[in-house]
């Protein structure tokens, strides 16, 4: 237990430091280079505005939380769903990756107006759509990659068995795309809170981290708005610490060392 | 430079280049800058203007103060907050004299005055453009907090159109327009003024000033600079004055330069803008002491500025010197003979 | 003779499925005519309304590609306009692209050869894409227009920004992933890491890195877009967006055709590094026969 | 007369047809395998002994002739779940641990946790790796790698044993051992096995006949039928034995001074 | 006295050390090769030959004890290039064409594209692969791979070369071929070789002396001397040459029986 938590320790230790580094170097930068707070803000000058809007900042901060972590689920599901489609049909993925890019290629300042006109402004559901819209086209992409890229001989072991091509995806497409689709969480667990804060700017209640962020902008009370963004950084961490603990749960086999990494990886100075 | 005598006049030794920052894209809104650089106003206070158009990200002030622009155009109570930020910028022309914004609902909601905002959905824009609203309802006895519900609006009137909300924020030059540019799907025709029902905070009296011209207070030392701000202010309030005498004019010189907004848009916004400037009792682009005021007094009393402005804040020689200066020139600096003209909105605003 | 077998097939499908997606469209939208917003033969609401404004009529919508509408001085075709805003829109997305790829496997490589690196970096690498362009745009407009650059790099900057996160994030994941025995016969060698990197852990973190450009390409053009937006500028498919965003309860027919317009230069895009990605994998994977069925 | 097990009948095939890498792999191949037999493959690298494992086995089609399979098409043998396959290259699933590797086809077959848990653990003590059902693969040697995969493809049975050198990797001891298992296998099942290897005295101690493939495009050059009645250990030192692998190392000779590329010739005796 | 080529000391091997699968893989290994010398690792599968190979190879770090090669750390001959290996996996990269993997570590060593080309199309000579330079790793037989796996590891004549039965899929005619290639090479470029292999008959025709390791954990049991002078086909035929296969054979079945888990008995002819 107490080695866990050493090595969880030693783990975190660079994170920390190159933090901690930054926040110095961005404070002295600031300072030294007499960069206008109104431009960016100092972090000492950031902290007091979180401390003093704090009972604010952490109602947003659960507010569009929730939007993101909702549509951050919704959208992976639909990736998911949308990459297990087209590698088992391929027809419809010529149908429907194109469908995906376009809507991916558009940009949010456009997707929030025409889900607004759907969806409505008074609740979540058009910013939780805005969310789905950006999250899934990188898991479908990244799954739909690892669903198709396997080794021939696995998929040649499994037609020996006669088995379906339901079962060669489960056998072997899926936990082969796993270490794919676990890239793709890390891409999108920070999307999916800029996106439900983008989303904010266009609609829905104002409550959230969006509006706090925009309001104070648009005075140019920028402390103000970074002590928001402070917040939001903290949700998007905290979504990218769980995509980092879904892919270890989820792959025990990559943990065992093979013998490639027995010593320090090569090409890394030990 | 040139001589004192000459300002204005077209005879120049040198030009200097300056920029403004506008607060968003082309449009009507902006126009006499537009019109002072195509007919040449500028040109003869022997200046290069560059307009820099806004963006949703874009903070005049901040462009000001950071020095990335000369001049930037921008609402006051924001400017104000910047000021109190740590930015030093000067208000040195209060061109519009009154507020533009509206909160608009249906004729048959109800919502005639701001007392019956009480239990309805509110939407407004944020970005800052929110506290008219607030303090006029506040004014009525209501608490923006408990009484009623914020919603966060879209750039449209969508939300209104479609019922979604009771109340919607609205310029009176551009989302006001847009809801008498939609069609009533019940009747096939366009919406008419009589089918809404209009709240205007300079009638309530939380108003706060909008677009004034800023000026960078630390090189106002600069004598040069002083100078440039001194031309540049005149430029600009003579464009102003060609398109309150020019309206037709503006609407094409605003649409050549890429505005994707309609014709009768166009029109209809130049119109109300026009509206917001003239008359201007002291002469165009002098600060009304009263509405100064009472901006003031509504950004202390909505805790949008903590203590109230020192008197750098804005300063009235430049604009005043402006108004001399084409006053002497035989021109109208007061348009106290202005009158609306009638606008009809096309479908779309085309 | 295959060739063109499968370029027909490929129209086919395209053509099939904008078929079908206006199909969709058109008997969604008849439904909610027919029910009065309900699904059939319940009172549930549709999760969206189906009237002309939230749902303009396909043909509306193909039809206002045809409109003119006046852009400055010239008054052209809505499909015309459209067009020359892409092309400067795909000009700073095609920097945005080059820069954020660039930095996006520069990032790579560095957590790649140093395991710190990685630790201390990739968090942080993460949090940036939760700082909104609000809280950017100005320092990298008022920075480039210090240096006297012109807005559209202060653009493809901001697309830079978008880029190169799922860029770095992917490349390092790919350059981690090759085989074990092609790890240890390259330190047999002693290869110097470049040449690790370049010789197999470039080409075997081919399967991620297509993906990630996939992405990145799309992306770059919603930075680009995006950008114009946030810094506001005249040209651009971004500025087209805007305004037609601004006008949708009056115009949704333009707001659609301009996002159209966005969709089909994101396919361009994608489609360029698709044909990059087949040139690169035929020629260097050489044709395996397909197992049976 | 009973119905064939494996019947190959004008087979061709032709990798990458029309391409600059075409490659005939094999041409004409006529053969029947009789229900309950044992054959082997044997022939110099790259004849085409996989590639005919793999027509057989419904994973390459043939680019001219025609299969069949216990009667039916290689195809429905395949979907009837008649295989059971052991590749060249290990192919164990990374992802699952040895025991998990070796259960799949059962898990495929819809048998119970329990029946599958004590049969994996059955034939991991026939491959000797009682240990190692919690490793990963990739925690296993080569050798050790092999095994697992034998032992997936003996778990469940099948009627037809497609083996590609299954005991490549084995030393001496523990392929005898293998050996031996696999024939008590055979004998009790009444399976039908075709088998490739290099190795002359394991083709000729395990089969009832032995096909020799001459190089590219691989053809069957002869057929040595071997009738050693039941092995044990005893076969191995069995003159009859000593004679067959001796007639199976000439017709391997004949084939491969064939395909000779530098002419060099080769004596007489090679591996003891 | 020259300075030996290999030397390892006390060196144990424990893989995942605290972990539920923890393995010692080797134990106490004390060796010595000499420059020049032709060594042979056998031992039952799973022994730890490959492992030895690997820490020799600095691939792996011993868990305890040292490695030295020719008189520098592992670590140090690695990066002096001083070695050749080829794995137990063929380990091509499947993006090249066989030329370009073979030409890869002459790539590494900066030689011109004539210089390699002029030796890939000798080395595919040898593996007697010439046809094939155009094609792709994944359209050869796995004995085609594992000889172009050979032909990368001598194309480029270094000084101690580490193989992981690099003829295991090799059929005998082939293998013997092979053989002598290598041998010739051997001989005439005066490289160290450790060797790896199952086969008695190929360890005592090709070595000077052959380490007989015995299983988990895996500890030299004895090592045998072989002096049969210049090999050549004969060879195969020479009494002394019988005599040490036998001695070899009889280390094996003794470590063998030792780790034995059903306790069959093995007889004492094996393979011809
Ligand atoms: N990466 C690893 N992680 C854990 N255990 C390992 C690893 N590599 C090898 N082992 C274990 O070490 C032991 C020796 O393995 P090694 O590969 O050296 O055997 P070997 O003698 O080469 O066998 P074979 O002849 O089957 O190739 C085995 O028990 C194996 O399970
Ligand atoms: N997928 C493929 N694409 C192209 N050519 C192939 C393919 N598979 C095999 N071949 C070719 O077919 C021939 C026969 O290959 P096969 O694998 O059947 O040989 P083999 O007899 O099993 O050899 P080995 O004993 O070396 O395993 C070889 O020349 C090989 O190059
Ligand atoms: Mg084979
Ligand atoms: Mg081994």
């Amino acid at each position: 237990m107490l080695v866990r938590l050493r090595i969880a320790a030693i783990g975190l230790g660079p994170a920390l430091l190159v933090g901690a580094g930054g926040l110095l170097l961005w404070e002295g930068l600031v300072r030294g280079l007499g960069i206008r707070e109104f431009l960016l803000p100092r972090p000492t000058s950031i902290l007091g505005q979180l401390i003093d809007h704090w009972p604010t900042l952490r109602h947003a901060g659960w507010e569009t939380g929730r939007i993101a972590v909702s549509g951050l689920m919704v959208g992976v599901l639909a990736g998911v769903v949308l990459a297990l489609v087209t590698t088992r049909f391929r027809t419809l993925n010529e149908g429907l990756t194109p469908l995906a890019v376009a809507v991916n290629a558009t940009p949010i300042v456009a997707l929030a107006p025409i889900f607004n006109a759907w969806f409505g402004i008074t609740g979540m559901l058009s910013n939780q759509a805005v969310v789905v819209a950006v999250v899934f086209f990188p898991v479908f992409i990244n799954t739909a990659r690892g669903l198709t890229e396997v080794h021939p001989d696995e998929v040649e072991l499994m037609r020996s068995y006669a088995a379906s091509e339901w079962t060669i995806l489960r056998e072997v497409r899926i936990p082969n795309a796993l270490p794919f689709f676990a890239n793709a969480l890390r891409v999108v667990a920070p999307l999916s809170v800029i996106a439900a804060i983008v989303a904010e700017y266009f609609g829905g209640p104002q409550d959230r981290i969006g509006n706090v962020i925009t309001s104070n902008a648009g005075f140019a009370r920028y402390d103000v708005a970074w002590a928001a963004i402070a917040v939001a950084s903290a949700v998007g961490l905290v979504l990218f610490a769980v995509a980092l603990f879904v892919e270890r749960v989820s792959m025990p086999w990559r943990l065992v060392t093979g013998n490639g990494d027995s010593m320090t990886t090569p090409g890394r100075e030990t | 430079g040139s001589d004192e005598a000459a300002v204005g006049t077209g005879d120049c030794d040198t030009v200097d280049s300056v920029s403004l920052q506008l607060q968003w894209v082309t449009q009507a809104q902006f126009a006499g800058y537009f019109a002072a650089v195509d007919e040449g106003i500028y040109e003869k206070y022997c200046l290069d203007v560059t307009i820099r158009e806004g963006g949703v990200d874009i903070v005049p002030q901040q462009q000001l103060a950071s020095g990335a622009v000369d001049f930037a155009v921008s609402w006051v109570p924001k400017a104000l907050v910047s000021r109190e930020e740590g930015m030093n910028i000067v208000n040195v022309a209060q061109v519009f004299q009154r507020s533009g914004t509206l909160q608009v609902s249906w004729a048959d909601s109800g919502i005639d005055s701001p007392e019956d905002l009480a239990g309805k959905l509110v939407g407004n824009w944020g970005w800052g453009n929110e506290f008219e609203l607030l303090a006029g309802s506040r004014k009525a006895g209501l608490d923006p907090s408990s009484d009623y519900e914020l919603v966060q609006q879209s750039f449209d009137m969508l939300a209104l159109l479609n019922g979604e909300i009771d109340a919607a924020q609205a310029m009176i030059y551009n989302e006001y327009a847009q809801m008498l540019e939609a069609t009533n799907p019940a009747t096939g025709k366009l919406y008419t003024e009589d089918d809404l029902s209009v709240i205007d905070w300079n009638d309530v009296g939380t108003a706060m000033l909008q677009d004034a011209i800023w000026a960078d207070g630390a090189r106002l030392a600069d004598e040069s600079y002083a100078d440039i701000t001194e031309r540049f202010v005149a430029g600009s309030l003579e464009g102003w004055m060609f398109c309150r005498d020019n309206s037709a004019d503006c609407v094409e010189i605003v649409l050549n330069n890429g505005s994707a907004l309609g014709a009768s848009h166009q029109a209809w916004q130049m119109n109300e803008i026009n509206g917001l400037i003239w008359p201007s009792p002291d002469g165009v682009g002098v600060m009304d002491s009263d509405l100064w005021a009472q901006t003031i007094g509504v950004s202390t009393s909505e805790s949008i500025l903590a203590s109230p402005p020192d008197s750098g804040a804005h300063s009235t020689v430049y604009a005043e010197a402006a108004v001399e200066l084409l006053k002497n020139r035989g021109m109208d600096t007061t348009g106290k003979n202005w009158r609306r003209v009638e606008v009809t909105l096309n479908p779309g605003g085309e | 003779m295959m060739r063109g077998a499968k370029a027909f097939r490929m129209v086919a499908t395209v053509l099939v499925s904008i078929f079908l997606l206006v199909a969709i469209w058109e008997g969604y939208k008849w439904m909610g005519g027919a029910t009065n917003g309900t699904w059939p033969a319940t009172s549930l609401e549709l999760p969206a309304s189906t009237d002309d404004l939230t749902m303009p009529h396909a043909a509306d919508i193909a039809g206002e590609l045809f409109e003119e509408i006046r852009d400055g001085r010239d008054r052209l075709p809505l499909s015309v306009f459209l067009i020359k805003k892409a092309w400067f829109t795909l000009q700073e997305a095609a920097i945005g692209f080059a820069l954020g790829l660039t930095i996006g496997t520069g990032l790579a490589v560095l957590m790649l050869r140093w395991r710190v690196a990685e630790r201390g970096l990739l968090p942080w690498i993460n949090v940036s894409q939760t700082v909104p362009l609000i809280a950017l745009a100005p320092i990298i407009v008022t920075w480039g227009r210090q240096q006297n650059l012109p807005d559209l790099l202060s653009i493809s900057l901001i697309a830079t920004y978008l880029t190169f996160f799922p860029v770095a994030v992917s490349a390092l994941r790919g350059l981690q992933s090759p085989d074990d025995a092609h790890v240890e016969l390259m330190r047999s060698y002693a290869a110097p890491w470049r040449t690790e990197l370049v010789k197999l852990r470039l080409p075997a973190a081919r399967a991620y890195l297509f993906p990630a450009l996939k992405i990145a390409a799309t992306l770059s053009v919603v930075g680009a877009i995006v950008g114009e937006i946030s810094i506001g500028t005249k040209t651009g498919l971004g500025r087209a967006i805007l305004n037609y965003a601004q006008r949708y309860a009056v115009f949704p027919e333009r707001l659609y055709a301009s996002v159209i317009g966005a969709a089909v230069l994101g396919l361009a895009v994608f489609g360029l590094v698709s044909l990059a990605e087949r040139l690169v994998v035929t020629r260097s994977q050489g044709a395996v026969e397909e197992v049976v069925r | 007369m009973t119905e064939a097990a494996i019947t190959v009948d004008g087979v061709d095939k032709v990798f990458n047809v029309g391409s600059a890498d075409e490659v005939a792999a094999l041409e004409g191949i006529d053969l029947t395998v009789q229900p309950g037999e044992f054959v082997s493959l044997i022939g110099p690298s790259g004849c085409g002994k996989s590639t005919l494992l793999r027509l057989v086995g419904d994973l390459l089609a043939p680019s001219r002739g025609t299969i069949s399979v216990f009667g039916k098409t290689a195809h429905q043998a395949r979907l009837d779940l008649d295989y059971g396959m052991v590749f060249q290259h290990a192919g164990l699933f990374d992802w699952r641990r040895v025991t998990a590797n070796i259960e799949l086809p059962l898990e495929l077959r819809g048998w119970s946790k329990a029946d599958r848990a004590s049969r994996s653990s059955k034939m991991l003590d026939l491959v000797k790796l009682s240990e190692f059902g919690r490793h990963y693969p990739r925690q296993l040697s080569g050798g050790m790698q092999q095994r697992v995969s034998i032992a997936r493809a003996l778990s469940f049975e099948p009627r037809l044993l497609l083996m590609d050198e299954p005991f490549g990797a084995l030393d001496e001891m523990t392929r005898e051992h293998m050996q031996l298992e696999l024939l008590g296998l055979w004998r009790e099942t009444g399976t039908t096995v075709v088998f490739v290897t290099h190795s002359i005295s394991e083709a000729a101690f395990l089969s009832n006949r032995v096909v020799v493939l001459s190089p590219r495009p691989g053809r069957i050059h002869s057929v040595v039928d071997i009738d050693l009645g039941d092995r044990d250990d005893d076969t191995r030192e069995d003159p009859a034995f000593f004679a067959k692998a001796t007639e199976i190392r000439e017709a391997l000779r004949a084939v491969e001074s064939f395909g000779e590329v530098d002419g060099r010739s080769h004596n007489d005796r090679t591996e003891i």
